[in-house]
């Protein structure tokens, strides 16, 4: 069924928004979400917030190395989550993408293992942590140089279209990514061709430490679009239930066939850039205070307990049967033992190769 | 039996290989109706269609990088840049993606695709139609490289390169596209990359070589025949996995070696190759192994020719090797 | 003086025109040029299109390997050129310029002596024909990979914007070139940093056979400066007076620190992509006939004429003068003689080094 | 005499040149106010302001290019990748652009840039915070590369590669970056590029590093020592051009060497130095000369440290050599 109109208007000035900060349906549509849908959203919501803070737990307990703040984008990948139809569709994220890989069923512990590199990551711990990826739910194996995966997602979206598989594409990065050249091959090629692919941009306004006026001398990623000739939507991704509308109309025009669509979610990130960074250098406390103030987990839940779906009480309760599944899928993950170093000679090639051989010999000689 | 050059052996391998496996296709710049400015994929536009000969932007990271993707997704695509100095725009989807998707995946995805590139010397083109990048893509754990030198090498090796499970890069010595014709089998046919081949037998001295210099190194052989001096001829073939056995067997025999390439000399396959050989056959060596490459220098337009490793210098090289 | 209206609409969907295919004047502002300048540019006009016809009977002399024609184009680039200031601003081209370099003074002698790499090509023939270079106009020598000049353009507006030089730098490219990555890199920086540069976008439709259709799902090239945040202009680039007056306004602007322009000039190109193409395979010669309709040049004819400045016979005279020159200069270049084969070693370092010494040994053994 | 780690050089290196010449200027991923990620620019955004310590928007691409032309217009710009893996992006630019300007204009333009680069593994970085891609820019004609490995070099050549007028890739051994402090002359002072340095003098056998691997080199130097064994240690720190007189006079006393570096072998500067050595010396040879190097696969994040020549390894191959 080939809709012949659309919700949503690309290339708004101002974000579209479906709950205000007080948690109020502003639509000029109905809800058409069962409780039991809305009570998921939520969950997925706090499982990647509560993600976030045990990722910092075992960091300092020093299991492991590294960990890339999410919270403040848990709406915007909660939305997109409950867009495509996960194990068929592709994804193809970043390294801040936690709450969207939970909320589409990469099981935790796997997630854990990649964290702590234990012989369950289905990737044998050869990247460093914040790197999951998993075949079997068409979850593309994140790498860290900025947009290089942008690329092999509109590949991959091509292929869907060549095959006719009815599959999408949805892929995600950071407002710094949208510098690079391989995005801009990438969106162009996809625009050119049609593929069915939604590119996601979590805008949190920061690459580290450098604004986005210094990134770009546009005012707005999903500006962008129009370079590509396909539509651009500039969508406030605190607010998750926008999330999820604008990432479904964008995933059906591509299943569709009607082509890409650039969705920019305005979201805010609320620790530093990483383990590594210090975000008190570059920008002031007051200002993340502010964006603290529009937590989209806080807004979700006005707008949850205005529909008599939440209370204090109940929202204690999810968190602690969320936090209990946690802690269970970190401690299988951490049972599974660490990757033995001599995993490092294989997966390098289909087949063997005598140099390959040579140099295992030397490093078994060591060891 | 038909006599092909390299472009068309190119063009067979690719259009078998389409016929055979409809998860092969091609894509790259001007490789639709144009059929690619050498002609390579002529045809294949008109008999598969643009679904699966694929005109793209020009955007060589779009290319590879699409490539991967479409690898990764069941396809099996056979990617195609212009002229190999035009690799680098596209040069970090290759060592980033490419090359590390198998691994850094723990061997759940992988990306079997061929990216192939005409590279080499001798058209006249200056700077950037002329460089002979392998040195860049032989040091890139994670890529296959493979280096034909006749029609029935590129048709059997291409074939391989498109069947096989990882990401090939494939470079057509362009000044050989229509230079060297011979009769190649009407049946289908493979070869095994990572077999190197010896081109012609000899006693006194290896010349290894491969893609373009092969013709040079053969030349070379006939004029050291002329002087009494029985060369033997090693075409690599395969860079990535490369077939040290077969080289070692001839420089055990020869005593004496040269490695010939185009490329510049600093840090380049030829360099791999002279150090390996140096290494580990020390104690039989009657001369050291001398490299005969380009100059490290851009490649000039002035001069063309004398920029790669011509037939005097070959000989001067191999006379310093026998006096040594 | 800043002013604070601006002529021209950036972003219409129509391209803008000043002289239709009459040759009338249609702009609705009073045309501000001297008779002297219009032939000054008619001259340009010439120029280059008989420069075009020579190379390629230099190339059919065996003189030269390779010739990209530009006939089509010559409108676009003589406005540009009288648009900057010759020696003063800086100019990165590609290799379809030689209009522009003629007109803005690159005396033609060296052209032809790039083309025929003799002794007088400042660049010591290091490159293939149609990569001119020279440093005391300001002009980049051009590199062949596509739009790998945009990025090193917008660093030498950045510097004349640091230093406070008044300076603008014009860089020209392809319709192919705006896929490339170096491409949105360079323009997304310029935008960032508010450089004085302007972007003149050479949109023949062709990228060798790839249309623009399957360039680039964009409608128009000026489109794509939303991603930037600067204005893009849509040109009629066959009227020369459109293409003088919008260039001369997107230098104005950069000139004032006003920022980066995208200016999109349509034009065509008659001839193949190169001498090594074939045009045939992918274009129809009914399409070429059509445009050939278009010419820039007659058009411009047509508008002198009405205003009383041209006759066939005046043409004629024009003609022979700028061919006499054309040829005067083909032999100067040509008496220079060639370049000799040791030059590679030259150049390449400031300083010696011992590598390269070895090498020019062997070479010189080899002479 | 102050104490300076590193990264502390590198800072008061470009401190000292930018007071010096106000041509200088330094862009980046943020090394503004964020002072670099390493904090190798800490200050000098303070200090010089917005025009001359630039933040770049995330583009490779756009630094190395933009560098060029800013360069060619006179300023003298130190480009920092943020980390060495993550330079190809901008590896066009490097190799189409940068390497080839003054050559292919005919010596009318030039590159006078700097690009600093964090490199090497052991920091826990996996693939992609870990790579020593140095041999892709010596294998490419017209760039200078400079690998300094302790505070003093670091901040003497970082201001030669400053005021050179090519374009130099200065390579960071980041996990060194805090590890050694040294105390360094508070006067001026600078270290010409092309000349290595002797780390230790020995006789039985020349260690030949550069880099991060120059401290497991001294340490295998010190464990050899208490087995009786004299090792001399050979610090390349340039490696275009790089100083083949030292390298040949060392091992034409010792007769034996090993070249340590952490990139990946195949085709790697280890290869070129191991084969020129080879191929100069081999009649004053008492053992093959062996590569000690980082493996041929992507760089792992596990093992971290095992992927990188070891003391372990070195001493290994150093038997190896002795006993040979
Ligand atoms: C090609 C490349 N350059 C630089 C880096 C270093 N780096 C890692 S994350 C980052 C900032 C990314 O910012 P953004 O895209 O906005 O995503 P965010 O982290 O804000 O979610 C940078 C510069 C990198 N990983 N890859
Ligand atoms: C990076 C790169 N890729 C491919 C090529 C080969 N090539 C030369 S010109 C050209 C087409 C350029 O088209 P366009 O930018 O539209 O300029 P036009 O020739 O039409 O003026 C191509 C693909 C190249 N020179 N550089
Ligand atoms: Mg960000
Ligand atoms: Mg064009």
């Amino acid at each position: 069924m080939i809709k012949d109109t659309w919700r949503f208007e690309p290339f708004s000035e101002e974000p579209i928004r479906l709950i205000d900060e007080e948690g109020r349906w502003v639509a000029d549509f109905d809800l058409d979400l069962k409780d039991e849908e809305l009570l998921e959203l939520y969950r997925h919501l706090v499982r990647g917030r509560l993600l976030d803070e045990r990722y910092q737990i075992i960091l300092r307990q020093g299991k492991t190395s590294f960990v890339a703040p999410s919270a403040g984008h848990e709406a915007a990948q909660a939305g997109l989550a409950k867009a495509v139809r996960p194990g068929f569709d592709w994804l193809f994220p970043y390294y801040r993408d936690k709450t969207l890989l939970a909320a589409i069923g990469y099981p935790v512990e796997l997630l854990y293992a990649q964290m702590l590199a234990t012989r369950l990551d289905p990737n044998k711990g050869r990247q460093m942590p914040e790197h999951p990826g998993l075949k079997e739910l068409n979850v593309f194996t994140v790498a860290s140089p900025i947009a290089s995966h942008v690329p092999p997602a509109v590949g991959a979206a091509i292929s869907m279209k060549i095959q006719g598989t009815g599959q999408v594409v949805v892929t995600t990065f950071g407002d710094g990514a949208t510098s690079e050249g391989d995005w801009h091959a990438a969106l162009n090629f996809a625009g050119a061709q049609g593929a069915p692919i939604v590119f996601a941009a979590e805008n949190n306004r920061y690459a580290i430490s450098v604004n986005f006026e210094k990134q770009s001398g546009s005012p707005r990623i999903a500006d962008k679009a129009h370079a590509y000739g396909f539509p651009g939507y500039h969508v406030d991704g605190m607010d998750v239930l926008a999330s999820l509308y604008v990432a479904r109309e964008a995933v059906e025009r591509a299943r569709q066939g009607l082509g890409p669509s650039l969705v920019e979610f305005l979201v805010y990130r609320y620790g530093p850039h990483s383990s590594a960074d210090d975000d008190r250098v570059y920008r002031s406390r007051e200002e993340v205070e502010f964006w603290r103030k529009k937590d989209p987990i806080l807004r979700f839940e006005r707008f949850l307990e205005k529909k008599g779906l939440w209370t204090p009480e109940e929202g204690e309760k999810i968190r602690e049967t969320i936090k209990a599944d946690l802690l269970a899928a970190e401690e299988k993950a951490e049972a599974a033992g660490p990757v033995p170093p001599e995993w490092m000679f294989d997966d390098l090639y289909s087949t063997p190769y005598w140099l390959l051989e040579e140099q295992r010999q030397i490093l078994l000689a060591e060891l | 039996m038909a006599t092909l050059n390299i472009v068309q052996a190119v063009k067979r391998a690719l259009d078998e290989e389409m016929a055979r496996d409809e998860r092969v296709v091609v894509l790259g710049e001007d490789v639709g109706k144009r059929g690619g400015v050498f002609l390579a994929t002529e045809g294949l536009y008109q008999k598969y269609g643009p679904d699966r000969v694929i005109d793209t932007p020009l955007a060589e990271a779009a290319i590879i990088g699409a490539a991967v993707g479409m690898a990764t997704h069941g396809l099996r695509p056979v990617a195609e840049i212009q002229f190999a100095d035009y690799v680098f725009p596209g040069f970090d989807q290759l060592v980033s993606q490419a090359a590390k998707l198998r691994y850094r995946s723990g061997g759940q995805f992988a990306a079997p695709m061929v990216v192939r590139m005409p590279s080499g010397g001798g058209v006249k083109g200056g700077h950037h139609h002329s460089q002979s990048p392998e040195a860049y893509f032989t040091h890139t754990a994670g890529l296959k490289v493979v280096v034909p030198s006749t029609p029935t090498d590129t048709l059997g090796l291409l074939k391989t390169a498109i069947r096989d499970d990882d990401p090939v890069v494939f470079m057509e010595p362009k000044r050989l596209y229509r230079a060297i014709k011979e009769e190649v089998p009407d049946e289908e046919f493979t070869i095994p990359l990572g077999q190197a081949r010896v081109r012609r037998e000899g006693k006194d001295i290896t010349l290894i070589a491969y893609g373009g210099p092969t013709v040079e190194a053969l030349q070379a052989a006939d004029e050291l025949a002329k002087a009494g001096v029985s060369a033997e001829v090693v075409d690599l073939r395969s860079l990535v996995p490369w077939d040290k056995e077969t080289v070692l067997n001839s420089v055990a025999k020869t005593g004496r070696a040269l490695v010939i390439a185009e490329a510049p000399r600093t840090a380049s396959f030829a360099s791999e190759v002279a150090a390996t050989v140096m290494e580990e056959l020390l104690d039989q060596l009657l001369a050291p192994v001398y490299r005969v490459t380009g100059f490290d220098t851009p490649y000039p337009y002035v001069p063309d020719r004398q920029y790669m490793p011509t037939v005097t210098r070959i000989l001067n090289f191999a006379k310093k090797a026998l006096d040594y």
